[in-house]
């Protein structure tokens, strides 16, 4: 990404300049990444801006780890699954289903727009899909600007050196 | 050679006033701890002042109680100063250790609170259209008021915290308990949450009513049904954040036939109450259908409120953006 | 007998037309034409088209704009969609037709005094005027630029009409003509502004 | 030497970027990418290469675990499907676990979907950096060794499943074969010769069929189908649902003098298996040659069932034998099996969908397959082939790719039709002296035997107009026209339109999925394409498997196919499903789930979600446990365990949040 | 019920009967029909080949004022249906089409979007009204009336969702209701020439030939048409094409035939404008009217 920056400063601010949005991609491993690898297989060419993490099932994806993406600087977070029916575990999609609507709302409630948290089916057969959707998200994205979250603040850390302890988030 | 007692402090920030009274709650056990400590500073109850504070050598009170979140210069600075003076700085209750209520304040800009409170609320007369904020010259020179930051945080946002009581308040037992430990000859591991490492179900008292299996097709409030007693209570329809929570309360608010509103914090293993919460919730949704599942969604009026009533500030994403 | 010369070397070959029309609106999808001929067959008019439809497409896409734009074909075209219905490939035929058209009229590609181009040439003069089109002073106005004797043929038909108040001659007309001309203004300007 | 397996020393992290050729090198600046890869915490070596997959590529990571004492590896390469087994192995053979490893995929998700190479050189960096995060982490896992049953389930009768089947049960394995029609044969049943050697399909079809029907091996069920299944490779439990046919199967002997005895004296309702050209009785057979010989009734057209006041001349002539029995209803089946052949086969393009061609508007139009009936000896015209009215057509049009390479219906090339129009166009004009048209776009003929047969229909005089039909009308121009259908195209090598017209005319109609597939797809648990076809596990080297072990496909449901292709297939299907049986045992992945018990306060919402029964309430404790051998590995309970007692192997929750914030950590 | 009505230019000329029968009909429907203010040329099939872009950006005008009207649009013309709907593809496609025409509209301080629903009469009358709802309504049965309906090529192709593309039955439908006889008609969407006829005068003579020698052939007593151009040129060039036998077929706007049907007086319903007397033909088939 040529526009992206090359640093985060210490607490983890996004400096303004970022211009292309940044996207973390959580794709379940036997329809929407078996999709990307078929874009792939039939060079199909799409926005390079999706960072995509494999999981067995979209039933994995915790909201934990969408927040989690958004807090560290994703502008936008794409999650894959089978569509509806078509789970490879049967209902994992649906219970991804259910997360991502109430996380919606959260995230509305958050300021995030919802063009950037976006739900997809794309099965295994759909690579040209995995190229509409990402293109298509960037577009939107590009047009929403960075998130730029302002981070509040991080953790006074120690002087002892001890790790902060899990228990207070990050 | 008589041992000098051990120093203990207890302070309030942004909070409501509960945690002081949950401290008097100790009762008749306040004694065991006032036998084995001085208490040097607790401004809701004895008369020291800010300077008797700054006077004290750093390091000198063994362990400083400080209840309420950080929203005030004011509090930044009593936080900073009870730091240096405190072997062990504590963060006491919801507010302290995750921001609690008054954290909900960062869904809203500093300038949309001020001007709820000073302008637009029914209950305010302010003809004068006063704000707080703007220096005072009276004979005693200059005055102003401490600065009113742009969010909430929680104790560990502003200085380094050793330990974390949990509650909104802490219950009696878990503070007593807390205090003995400090006092003691091993204390916990810096960091530590001085409460059970486990959700709140392990000693729900409705825990054994609980089906293998729930299937809601709409979130009840506790005033819109009649509660079953002995039922569990997300059975029943109810949000109750229970799974979500850590456990040392004893249950309470469930005993009390409410719903827990998930005040101690996530256990140990969870980066943020509020994702989990949410997660084990829209679990328990019986529709596969997107709009049914937004209609069973709907009877949730709030969300974000709902599942980070406790712990905005301390969440991953500490505040609405834009705050 | 006189023999004509057939064979076509490569540089009679345009490449820049084959890139244009696989650029234009509709032609996206000309370099899969399996020549099928379907176009063709379904084609109303294709049997008195000097080149079907089919070989249209293959020639444009060859980039042979000679006879391309030279030919009848696409005057012919009446868009009916037939073609671009049909076309297993789904190419928009139809709309290439106009794009071709379009660019025969640029460059001057069709006969004079031929009445489709000065249809289309006095059908935009008049909405520029008036923003809507009265069509008996459209045919006249077509008339006299082509073919001024057939006026006298259609004179019969036209008296019919004006006798059923199916023509009249009052001027239709929209309010804000001033309008009409921003707006086709404004077209110009920033197709130029984006061709930069 | 640091021991890799505990997790208080230190990783040591080996970062391997793979060339593969150009496919990856062409646009991802590989040696920057290496040298980046090398200045990352607890990188101990960095180094990249043409081939990572090949076997000096793998040497060169076991020679540097073994110098370097590396504890953990990053190969960035292609797909982890493609070549994650590969690169474990050479953990394995150097010693340490295999699950120490974690792939970047930086060809199919990187260098082959996007062009600027700055962009696609600094994406693969951050892939890279999170891999390095996240394989720190990772703990050594083994696999699971489950025992395979030696039985296999062959779904669907059609000649790939009478082939899969008779050499599964040649090779002394036990097979079920389920087919919901009341016979097995499929649509090569249908047929009178087979291209291009016009062999007759029944002299080559039916000996097999007998032969599945008596084989001690195989356990045939007809007018069954599969109505779920569970499990997981080598241990499927499948049930079968049996339709009423209204006849103890054990019982009938197929002597069919209830058919002949029936109070229908005349065949009254379309027959199936003559698709409509004929009528059968409320009691028939399917056809003659039908496998197995048993008769079945037609509720909907049998008396008895309407309104009870049957004289059931058919119970009376069935006699001592009492195979008829109309109380007979569903039943439910279930059995154990190793593995699953899905060959359900492909149902063909319904052509009135193609309206300019009036197929159901005007009679004489008529599909091929109707025509492979007409053509039929044993057809509902023995074999003659005659109009709606009994005359013989003097002029018949064949029009090609019905159905087929469109857009705005499939696609697809259906391969199989130009050979079926050939052999079509030979048998009309053998019997009847026809002029026979045939309306192509391309002809595709490849394949032993193929071009003769199209050289000889060239000989045959058979016309050969290449275009594809406009409409099919009966609007004429001229009066050679009056009467008849014309056939309107243009003859693209002409350069003109022309207009046909004929008595007869045969739609060759494209090969479609069935259109249940999707619901089948779902009870397999295996993909489809968007089309419907079945996907195999990889085009090229695993043609017959699926992305669920154990179940593999053959036959048309993957894709357009004609008979020798379906047959090889079969067979392929077959000598995996015999390989895995008599490996006797498989591994499975170890991405099972469990619940970390101090942590877990037995809220029971895990139990909610899972979908496998997995997860079980213990009474003695008041907590969850993962019954590891059901789980299947989707992690969902992982995912909503509100106190995040439950963890999923390789992905763990600190796992993936190392992956997420390694990912946006620009380094 | 409401709409916003586009009529056309040629629903104002040659095609008034269209206009004055639609309004009857749908008056006595109970549906509101209101004219879109101050509309222009939809931009139609000629503007096209000389300046596709300007075509669009008239439609866009069109469009922009019905979407400020906070209603579908109607559009019963086949070209201008074809137009408008075109459009809306296009600067949905194309994002440059669609930023031109943006730019058009902003210099004339309309709002950009354009996004209405563009229906035809047969789509509302059939999705909205309903045949049930029709059915209720005919006063005059047109029992045993032979009908060839001719549907044409721009309402159908390529945009019209609401029927078949390839065998659209939507006007039979709605001719049904009213009692009518639909005949085979096996060129139903074929063409008519369009402007043929007028620029290339024996080609488009050809065309209208078929049309009405198949009419005739297949038993037709009338023809029903949906485009003013159609009807035109069916009705005006009968003696023109006839070769050996005589042409003398009525041709009407599918909605004339519902006014019969729906008790609307014939003079309302542009009769006086055909060039053909359809009360003869009424009279033979003992259909009563108005």
């Amino acid at each position: 990404m040529p526009n992206a920056i090359e640093s985060v400063s210490g607490n983890g601010q996004v400096s303004t300049e970022v211009a292309e949005p940044r996207i973390v991609g959580f794709f379940c491993t036997w329809c929407t990444y078996l999709a990307a690898d078929l874009a792939g297989t039939s060079r199909i060419k799409y926005a390079p801006n999706v960072r995509v993490i494999r999981v067995m099932c979209s039933g994995r994806i915790d909201p934990q780890f969408v927040l989690d993406a958004f807090a560290h600087g994703a502008d936008g977070v794409l999650i894959g699954g089978c569509h509806p029916g078509d789970c490879h575990y049967q209902q994992g999609n649906y219970n991804c289903l259910r997360r991502a609507r109430l996380l919606k709302r959260v995230l509305e409630q958050f300021g995030i727009e919802e063009e950037r948290f976006r739900l997809e089916w794309i099965s295994a057969a759909e690579g040209d899909r995995v190229r509409v959707v990402i293109d298509d998200m960037v577009e939107k994205l590009r047009k929403l600007g960075p998130l730029q979250l302002k981070r509040g603040p991080a953790l006074v850390r120690g002087g002892s050196g001890e790790q902060v302890p899990q228990e207070v988030g990050v | 050679m008589t041992r000098e007692k051990p120093k203990i402090a207890f302070y309030w920030c942004a909070s409501c006033g509960g945690c002081e009274e949950a401290v008097v709650d100790v009762a008749e056990q306040i004694l065991d701890v006032v036998a084995a400590a001085d208490i040097v500073f607790w401004p809701v109850a004895l008369d020291f002042k800010r300077s008797d504070v700054e006077q004290m050598p750093d390091g000198s009170i063994l362990a400083t109680f400080l209840n309420g979140a950080i929203r005030t210069s004011e509090q930044e600075e009593m936080a900073g100063l009870l730091r240096r003076k405190s072997k062990y700085l504590v963060a006491f209750g919801s507010c302290s250790h995750l921001g609690g209520i008054p954290g909900l304040a960062n869904f809203f800009t500093r300038e949309s609170i001020l001007q709820a409170v000073y302008f637009d609320a029914p209950t305010t007369e302010n003809p004068d259209r006063v704000m707080p904020g703007l220096p005072l010259n009276d004979r005693h020179g200059e005055l102003t008021l401490p600065y009113f930051s742009d969010r909430v945080r929680s104790l560990d946002q502003v200085v380094e915290v050793d330990y974390y009581v949990p509650g909104c308040p802490p219950q009696p037992k878990i503070v007593t308990r807390a205090v003995l430990t400090l006092l003691g000859e091993h204390p916990p591991t810096k960091g530590s949450v001085l409460a059970p490492d486990e959700a709140l179900c392990t000693e729900c008292p409705r825990k054994d009513s609980k089906p293998d299996k729930i299937a809601l097709k709409a979130f009840r409030r506790p005033q819109e049904i009649q509660i079953d007693e002995t039922q569990c209570l997300l059975a029943q329809g109810l949000l109750c954040l229970g799974p979500a929570t850590r456990a040392g309360c004893e249950a309470r608010c469930v005993e009390g036939n409410m719903p827990c509103t998930g005040c101690c914090g996530a256990p140990g293993r969870v980066r943020e109450q509020g994702a989990k919460a949410l997660s084990a919730i829209a679990s328990l949704i019986d529709s596969q259908d997107e709009s049914e599942i937004d209609q069973i969604l709907a009877t949730i009026p709030d969300p974000a409120g709902t599942f980070y009533r406790y712990s905005l500030p301390a969440s991953l994403i500490h505040n609405k953006r834009g705050v | 007998m006189k023999l004509k010369r057939v064979v076509k070397v490569e540089a009679e070959r345009d490449p820049a037309f084959a890139l244009w029309i696989s650029q234009t609106v509709g032609g996206e999808r000309i370099r899969h034409c399996l020549q099928c001929g379907l176009c063709s067959g379904s084609c109303p008019l294709s049997l008195y088209m000097d080149y079907t439809p089919r070989r249209l497409m293959h020639l444009s896409r060859e980039g042979f704009k000679e006879e391309v734009l030279s030919s009848y074909t696409i005057w012919l075209c009446t868009s009916c969609y037939a073609c671009m219905v049909e076309c297993p490939k789904k190419i928009n035929i139809t709309q290439l037709m106009y794009a071709l058209k379009t660019r025969a009229m640029q460059e001057h590609f069709y006969p004079k005094r031929f009445a489709i181009p000065v249809l289309a040439r006095e059908f935009s003069r008049m909405i520029r005027g008036s923003g809507r089109i009265t069509e008996s002073r459209l045919v006249m106005r077509v008339f006299v630029k082509t073919a001024i004797w057939r006026l006298l043929g259609f004179s019969k038909l036209g008296l019919r009409l004006f006798r059923t108040g199916r023509m009249r001659l009052a001027r239709e007309k929209v309010e804000k003509r001033s309008d009409i001309v921003t707006l086709l203004n404004a077209v110009d300007t920033t197709r130029k502004e984006l061709a930069r | 030497m640091p021991d890799a397996h505990n997790p208080d020393t230190p990783p040591r992290i080996g970062v391997y970027v793979c060339h593969c050729g150009t496919n990856i090198a062409a646009t991802i600046d590989v040696p920057a990418l290496a040298e980046y890869a090398a200045g990352l915490p607890d990188v101990v070596v960095a180094r990249e290469y043409k081939y990572m997959c090949s076997d000096p590529g793998q040497e060169l990571i076991r020679q540097d675990i073994r110098e370097h004492n590396l504890t953990r590896i990053v190969v960035a390469s292609c797909s982890p499907l493609m070549h994650e087994p590969t690169f474990r192995g050479a953990l394995v053979r150097a010693g340490i676990n295999a699950f120490f490893l974690q792939m970047v995929n930086i060809r199919e998700h990187v260098s082959w979907v996007h062009t600027n190479k700055e962009e696609a050189t600094a994406k693969a960096k951050d892939l890279v950096r999170a891999a390095v995060r996240r394989v720190r982490l990772h703990k050594p896992l083994e696999k699971r060794r489950v025992e395979i049953k030696p039985e296999v389930l062959v779904v669907g009768g059609g000649i790939a499943g009478i082939h899969a089947a008779l050499t599964i049960a040649n090779s002394g394995k036990h097979v079920y074969l389920v087919e919901r029609q009341p016979t097995i044969g499929g649509h090569m049943a249908l047929f009178d010769k087979t291209f291009p050697t016009l062999d007759c399909a029944a002299c080559i079809l039916t000996p097999k069929m007998t032969a599945v029907g008596s084989h001690p091996n195989i356990t045939l069920w007809t007018y069954a189908e599969v109505a779920a299944v569970e499990g997981y490779v080598g241990n499927y439990k499948v049930k079968v649902r049996h339709k009423p046919r209204y006849i103890v199967e054990d019982l009938c002997i197929g002597c069919q003098e209830c058919v002949e005895a029936c109070v229908y004296k005349e065949g009254r309702w379309a027959d199936e298996f003559n698709l409509g050209l004929s009528k059968r009785k409320p009691i028939y057979l399917p056809f003659p040659q039908a496998v197995p010989q048993k008769v079945l009734i037609d509720p909907e057209a049998c008396i008895e069932f309407k309104s009870h006041k049957c004289k059931k001349t058919c119970v009376e002539a069935c006699g001592e034998r009492k195979a008829i029995d109309f109380k007979q209803e569903a039943s439910t089946e279930e059995i154990d099996v190793g593995s699953i052949i899905v060959s359900t086969g492909f149902k063909t393009f319904a052509a009135h969908r193609n309206a300019c061609y009036g197929y159901g508007v005007y009679p004489n139009v008529y599909t091929s397959l109707e025509v492979e009936r007409l053509v039929n000896a044993s057809g509902p015209t023995s074999g003659e082939i005659v109009l709606r009215d009994g005359t013989t057509p003097k002029m018949v049009g064949i029009i090609h790719c019905v159905g087929s390479r469109d857009h705005n219906t499939n696609r697809w090339c259906s391969k199989v039709c130009c050979m079926y129009s050939l052999k079509l166009a030979h048998l009309i004009r053998e019997r009847t002296g026809a002029e026979v048209y045939n309306f192509y776009i391309d002809m595709r003929t490849p394949g032993k035997g193929y071009e003769e047969f199209y050289d000889r229909l060239l000989d045959e005089g058979v016309h050969f107009i290449r275009g594809r039909v406009a409409e099919v009308a009966d609007w004429p121009i001229h009066p050679s026209e009056e009467g008849k259908l014309v056939i309107r195209a243009e003859d693209t090598l002409a350069g003109f339109v022309r207009r046909i017209p004929v008595d007869m005319v045969v739609l060759s109609v494209g090969l479609e999925p069935q259109s249940d597939a999707r619901d089948v797809r779902r009870l397999f648990n295996i993909s489809c394409s968007e089309e419907g076809w079945f996907l195999e596990r990889h085009p090229k080297l695993a043609p017959v498997s699926t992305f669920t072990d154990g179940v593999f496909i053959a036959g048309a449901c993957q894709g357009p196919k004609d008979i020798p292709d379906s047959v090889a297939q079969a067979g392929a299907a077959a000598a995996e499903a015999m390989a895995l049986a008599d490996a006797k045992y498989v591994e499975l992945e170890p991405y099972t789930a469990h619940v970390i018990e101090d942590a877990c306060s037995g809220c029971k919402t895990c139990l909610t979600i899972c979908p496998y029964t997995a997860i079980a309430f213990v009474e003695e404790t008041k907590k969850a446990r993962v019954n590891e051998v059901l789980c299947k590995g989707c992690g969902t309970c992982a995912a909503t365990c509100p106190s995040g007692s439950i963890e999923q192997n390789l992905f763990e929750d600190q796992e993936i949040f190392e992956e997420v914030e390694g990912l946006l950590a620009y380094a | 019920m409401k709409y916003a009505y586009y009529p056309g230019c040629s629903l104002k000329g040659t095609g008034r009967a269209y206009e004055e029968s639609l309004l009857a009909v749908f008056r006595a429907l109970g549906v509101e029909l209101e004219e879109l203010e101050d509309w222009n040329c939809c931009g139609a099939t000629t503007y096209i080949s000389y300046g596709e872009l300007q075509s669009y950006a008239l439609a866009a005008r069109n469009l922009s004022l019905a979407k400020q009207m906070g209603r579908d649009l109607m559009a019963p013309c086949a070209a201008c249906y074809l137009v408008l709907n075109k459009t809306q593809h296009y600067v949905r496609e194309y994002p440059w089409i669609g930023q031109i025409v943006d730019h058009a509209l902003d210099a004339i301080h309309l709002p950009k979007d354009i996004g209405v629903k563009v229906r035809h009469p047969l789509d509302i009358l059939l999705n909205d009204v309903g045949l049930e709802a029709l059915k209720a309504k005919v006063v005059h049965p047109l029992t045993g009336l032979k009908v060839a309906t001719y549907y044409g090529c721009q309402m159908v192709r390529p945009y019209a969702s609401f029927d078949n593309q390839r065998n659209p039955t939507s006007m039979d439908r709605v001719l049904e209701a009213c009692g009518a006889t639909i005949v085979y008609y096996p060129v139903k969407t074929h063409c008519c020439g369009g402007s043929q006829k007028g620029t290339l005068p024996e080609i488009g003579l050809n065309l209208i030939r078929r049309l009405l020698t198949e009419a005739q052939r297949n038993g037709a007593e009338a023809i029903a048409t949906v485009c003013p151009l159609c009807q035109f040129n069916l009705e005006a060039f009968q003696d023109e094409a006839s070769t050996t036998s005589k042409f003398h077929i009525p041709v009407l706007y599918f909605t004339q035939l519902l006014a019969l049907a729906l008790g609307v007086r014939l003079n309302e319903a542009g009769f006086q404008r055909s060039f053909i007397n359809i009360k003869p033909l009424l009279a033979e088939k003992e259909i009563a009217y108005a």
